[in-house]
């Protein structure tokens, strides 16, 4: 499936306007950019865990999706998108439907790295045919930019201030693509907004398209949370790809590969300074706080690399 | 009997508690379409169509899909639904973007 | 007809069978743990169509089902105690999405402290979610409305909780009539929603953000609906008799036509009751029973009419609710008495709880008892326990309360402000 | 307290024994004879050897009490040990009996149970039934056919019959298994002495 701009473009939009997303909010970007890929034939069943997307996307009496949407909770997307894919298989088996249907969930950090993971664990231990996109805007920040356990160390949220004493969070982030990865789904990968969006397209277009329960995790920048002039944006993911904070990889049946390798690998200031929440990281007497963190991706940048040559 | 309202462009905060959908579901595509999220707009893009290279940058990055596209081609934007929010001026690599203040021309 | 004898799970099992419902996610819990173990037997030997979901939990348990109903399916599930605490989240998500999902409840003590036997503290904690609730007094009766409630389920577009009484029916194995498969299938009939995620002509919607200027209105609505629920719930009814000679109503009334005093209580302890009424009735005693089925909706003004010449009633809850005011049923049965223009006296009874046994004997105390309020023409304190040991009153058996006239206020009760300030 | 022609049974056993399994086919054949049944054992957190009761209340008419049954008609108990530890005889009405499993002689369980229990006893060697029939220690199918003869609320051909169909749906694979329960059963019924 090669990636053809030109044709993509003339699709309609599966999301449309008129959503009250915040002005620049990159969930806005992920989904777009997934439902794009869907083949223009085939319908699709949209899920949402509670969050910014869901409160700004389907607002009583205005849907902003194309495509049949559900959602119920925060911690219970997975679970509600089995139950649909559940029932379209036994209502195509009793020829009761004709259509195929595609199923896809998203959550954002909160619903999925933390009160949605049993849920989603046990989809994917299960195996039922979705995918389930993870928005990473790393902070719950629909309810006000809270630390969760995809917020990195030493960034400054609500419910992990930096403080005199304490500079930020003070735990790393979770690896949730490797976690979803060691429970064997058949496609695993992890992508921002880079370019043409090439990488993010073709990914979203695997799991869709790959049977089983597959995930796709999207770091989907919040200007808001992250203080950064929302107009940034492409800078700030190109930032984080090219320091190795957010590597783009895939994983497919276990095997594990790089997708994108920095020309040269950029230094972690380059991706801190430019958001207000890792401003005090800066202040004299923190500069551990950005040795620290510099040390860190570099470890799992070789853990990765090491991960990625073992299938070479 | 009551008539229940079948379409989003029929209810509104006047309708009734017998007017509503049951359950609160909505049986159409896209209704937000219907809302003017362009009111929310402080800065407005400007599409400068002699330097437009047609890469599709813009329409790729808008959060809000409000960049139209017509055989490949973008059209002007849509401003009932752009919020301003100026991805497209920063990805467009041709300068084919300004923001001016809203109001200003 | 096929005369059989059936544990109440079983019983409840083959129901779903016969029903052959889309999609069923359930994770096991005692005391309902072998609905789930029968039903995917079923599964297992190819007898149903039944997309079976092994969760990973109750909470994804009324997860899968609102997705499947939300697609077009015909979703049931079964739980108990915690499990139904654990779905109470989503309980109320499925009401307000109008889903006619059906859950099959064994009712068990909520913990703490930990107990696995009966009371209704499970089924009753979720009574405001928006549910249709039925209770059972036997595996027949746990039966029949399991079948009856698809439809009922389906016409008012409300969820069902059929409940019955953990081991006590659901473990004891007694006699039953059973439908053949064809009956019960042309009975319920197919499942034909009019919107659903998986429709051809339109995509749908569902589970929006509900701003203040739409919420009380979704929640007015819903309201209707449990309203509307009624001439639905006796419509089944009598179908339902058509086809069993069973027939089914809110509530059954046990020799009322002349009772003085009378008896309101839901599930298998009705049985005891009734054994209870049927000896005094011997010795000539104008003694009867309500046995309520369907606490929610609650039939209110049929329930009110059925105790309008009785003279004192005694209200039994098998659930506390810590009210300082009576248990659940106590506090809605006796608000519908309150629009009678002759009031009949009405004492509440918490007993039961965590398995606690309701005897033959515990019935005719609490019997006499309602003689004895009418003997002083005073309920004294209407917030009473049976069954519970109590130091002020015990007698050698150490288990029924001996001293039966309670010291509490006089008749004068109500008169003066200082009685209220306790 | 029991209706009119009900016969009411308490089975004592540990817990896998098969004390509930015996209450259950009991159960089952007085269905079979056309009886109104309850068979139900009283459930708790009780593991493997701790003591278990269970429960049958057989009757021409509907039963509707759903009590536990506290001045059963007969006490069964599978394990004579529990005499020591339960008051097993507690409730038995006059004109109702003691079915225990032993070795012993009824004399001797009167002795033990002098002051406690003065009715009827009747004694049932189920383990040398058992091992002699199953060749294992299985006391219920004999405690069970013990029940049957004192209580005599199934016709003894009738209950020959139904528990044969009932064995082969317990243990369908293993025809062994239907033919030993049924020779204890019938040993027990031929050899056991009501008194």
């Amino acid at each position: 499936m090669a990636y053809d701009l030109k044709k993509e473009v003339n699709k309609k939009d599966r999301l449309a306007g008129g959503h009250r997303l915040c002005a620049g909010c990159g969930a806005g970007i992920t989904v777009r950019t997934v439902l794009r890929a869907l083949k223009e034939e085939d319908k699709a069943v949209v899920g949402n865990a509670t969050s910014c997307l869901e409160v700004s996307t389907f607002m009583y009496p205005y849907t902003a999706y194309e495509d049949s949407y559900i959602h119920t909770a925060f911690e219970n997307a997975a679970a509600t998108m089995s139950g649909v894919e559940a029932a379209y298989n036994v209502l195509k088996r009793k020829g009761k439907i004709q259509d195929t249907f595609k199923f896809i969930v998203f959550g954002g950090d909160g619903g999925t790295y933390d009160i949605g993971f049993q849920s989603l664990s046990g989809a994917l231990e299960r195996g039922h045919d979705m995918v389930y996109v993870c928005y990473d805007n790393e902070a719950y920040m629909n309810t006000g930019i809270q630390r969760s356990s995809s917020t990195p160390r030493f960034a400054d949220a609500t419910t992990s201030p930096a403080g005199i004493s304490l500079p930020g969070k003070q735990q790393n982030k979770k690896d949730l693509t490797a976690i979803v990865a060691a429970h064997g789904s058949p496609y695993v990968a992890q992508t921002t907004f880079l370019g043409n969006m090439k990488d993010l397209h073709e990914k979203a277009y695997k799991a869709i398209y790959t049977p089983g329960a597959t995930f796709l995790n999207v770091l989907s920048p919040c200007p808001r949370g992250w203080r950064y002039e929302a107009e940034n944006l492409p800078e700030i993911c190109k930032l984080a790809v090219e320091t190795c904070v957010w590597p783009m990889f895939e994983v497919e049946d276990g095997v594990w590969r790089l997708t994108y390798e920095p020309k040269k690998k950029l230094p972690v200031e380059e991706f801190l300074s430019k958001q207000g929440r890792f401003a005090h990281m800066f202040k004299p007497g923190n500069e551990w706080t950005i040795e620290e963190t510099q040390k860190y991706v570099d470890k799992k940048w070789e853990e990765l690399l090491y991960k990625c040559s073992r299938n070479a | 009997m009551y008539e229940r309202k079948r379409h989003a462009r029929d209810i509104n905060e006047k309708s009734t508690w017998q007017e509503l959908t049951v359950g609160a579901e909505i049986y159409e595509p896209a209704t937000s379409l219907l809302v003017n999220t362009g009111e929310w707009r402080v800065n407005r893009p400007v599409f400068l169509e002699e330097k437009c290279k047609q890469c599709m940058l813009c329409f790729l990055y808008c959060p809000d899909s409000s960049v139209p596209v017509k055989d490949s081609k973008r059209l002007d934007f849509d401003y009932m639904h752009c919020k301003g929010c100026g991805i497209c001026m920063t990805v467009c690599p041709f300068d084919a973007i300004k923001m001016v203040k809203e109001g200003a021309e | 007809m096929i005369r059989d004898r059936l544990s109440g799970n079983a019983a409840v099992a083959l129901a779903m069978k016969q029903i052959n419902p889309d999609v069923v996610g359930a994770f096991p819990i005692t005391p309902s743990t072998e609905i789930p173990e029968h039903f995917s037997q079923y599964v297992a030997d190819g007898e149903v169509g039944t997309e079976f979901i092994a969760v990973e939990s109750e909470h994804s348990a009324m997860s899968t089902c609102i997705g499947a109903s939300a697609a077009g399916a015909r979703a049931m599930t079964a739980s108990s105690s915690a499990g139904l605490a654990y779905m109470y989240e989503l309980l109320y998500v499925a009401a307000s999405m109008r889903l006619p999902i059906v859950m099959t409840v064994a009712n068990r003590a909520l913990s703490g402290p930990i107990n696995i036997n009966n009371d209704h503290s499970d089924s009753m904690g979720a009574r405001d979610s928006g549910w249709i609730q039925m209770y059972a007094e036997t595996n027949q009766e746990a039966y029949d409305n399991l079948i009856q409630a698809v439809i009922i389920s389906e016409r008012s577009r409300l969820p069902v909780m059929c409940c019955q009484d953990g081991f006590i029916t659901s473990h004891g194995v007694s006699n039953i009539e059973l439908l053949e498969d064809e009956v019960v299938r042309e009975f319920v009939g197919e499942y034909e929603p009019e919107n659903y995620l998986l429709k051809h002509e339109n995509p749908l919607a569902v589970g929006p953000y509900g701003t203040s200027p739409y919420y009380m209105e979704v929640k007015r609505e819903q309201a209707q609906a449990m309203k509307d629920s009624m001439p639905i719930i006796l419509d089944v009814g009598r179908k339902y008799a058509e086809l069993t000679g069973r027939s089914y109503k809110f509530f059954e009334e046990y020799m009322m036509d002349d009772a003085d005093v009378a008896i309101v209580v839901m599930g298998s302890s009705a049985g005891t009751g009734k054994e209870a009424v049927d000896r005094l009735r011997a010795e000539g005693q104008r003694v009867g029973l309500i046995k309520l089925r369907t606490f929610r909706p609650f039939p209110r003004r049929p329930l009110a009419a059925a105790m309008c010449k009785v003279k004192a009633v005694a209200i039994m809850d098998k659930a506390e609710s810590f009210s300082n005011s009576g248990g659940p049923l106590f506090n809605e049965a006796r608000n519908s008495l309150y629009d009678l223009p002759a009031k009949p006296f009405a004492i509440n009874y918490i007993y039961g709880l965590g398995g606690r046994d309701i005897r033959v004997e515990d019935y005719y105390n609490i019997f006499k008892e309602l003689y004895i309020v009418l003997e002083n023409d005073d309920p004294s304190d209407v917030y009473r326990y049976v069954g519970v040991r109590d130091s002020r009153f015990v007698d050698e058996e150490q288990r029924m309360v001996k001293e039966v006239y309670r010291p509490g206020a006089a008749k004068s009760y109500g008169q003066n402000r200082e009685e209220y300030e306790v | 307290m029991s209706g009119n022609n009900m016969v009411e049974f308490r089975w004592h056993g540990r817990g896998g024994q098969g004390a509930k399994t015996a209450c259950m086919f009991l159960a089952e054949a007085a269905f079979n004879s056309g009886k109104d049944v309850q068979g139900f054992p009283e459930y708790g957190p009780e593991r493997m050897g701790a003591p278990i009761t269970a429960y049958n209340r057989i009757s021409d008419s509907v039963c509707k009490v759903h009590s536990n049954i506290y001045d059963p008609d007969y006490v069964v108990v599978v394990d004579e040990t529990l005499l020591k530890t339960v008051n097993v005889t507690k409730g038995i009405k006059p004109g109702g009996a003691l079915i225990i499993n032993t070795h012993r002689t009824a004399d001797e369980i009167r002795e033990q149970l002098k002051g406690v229990y003065d009715g009827r006893v009747c004694t049932v060697d189920a383990e040398k039934i058992s091992v002699e029939t199953l060749g294992k220690y299985f006391p219920n199918t004999p405690m069970l056919a013990a029940a049957v003869k004192v209580s005599k609320v199934i016709e003894e051909e009738q209950f020959i019959r139904d528990m044969e169909e009932s064995f082969r749906n317990k243990f369908p694979t293993k025809p062994h298994l239907v033919e030993g329960n049924m020779n204890a059963l019938k040993r027990t019924l031929k050899e056991f002495d009501a008194q």
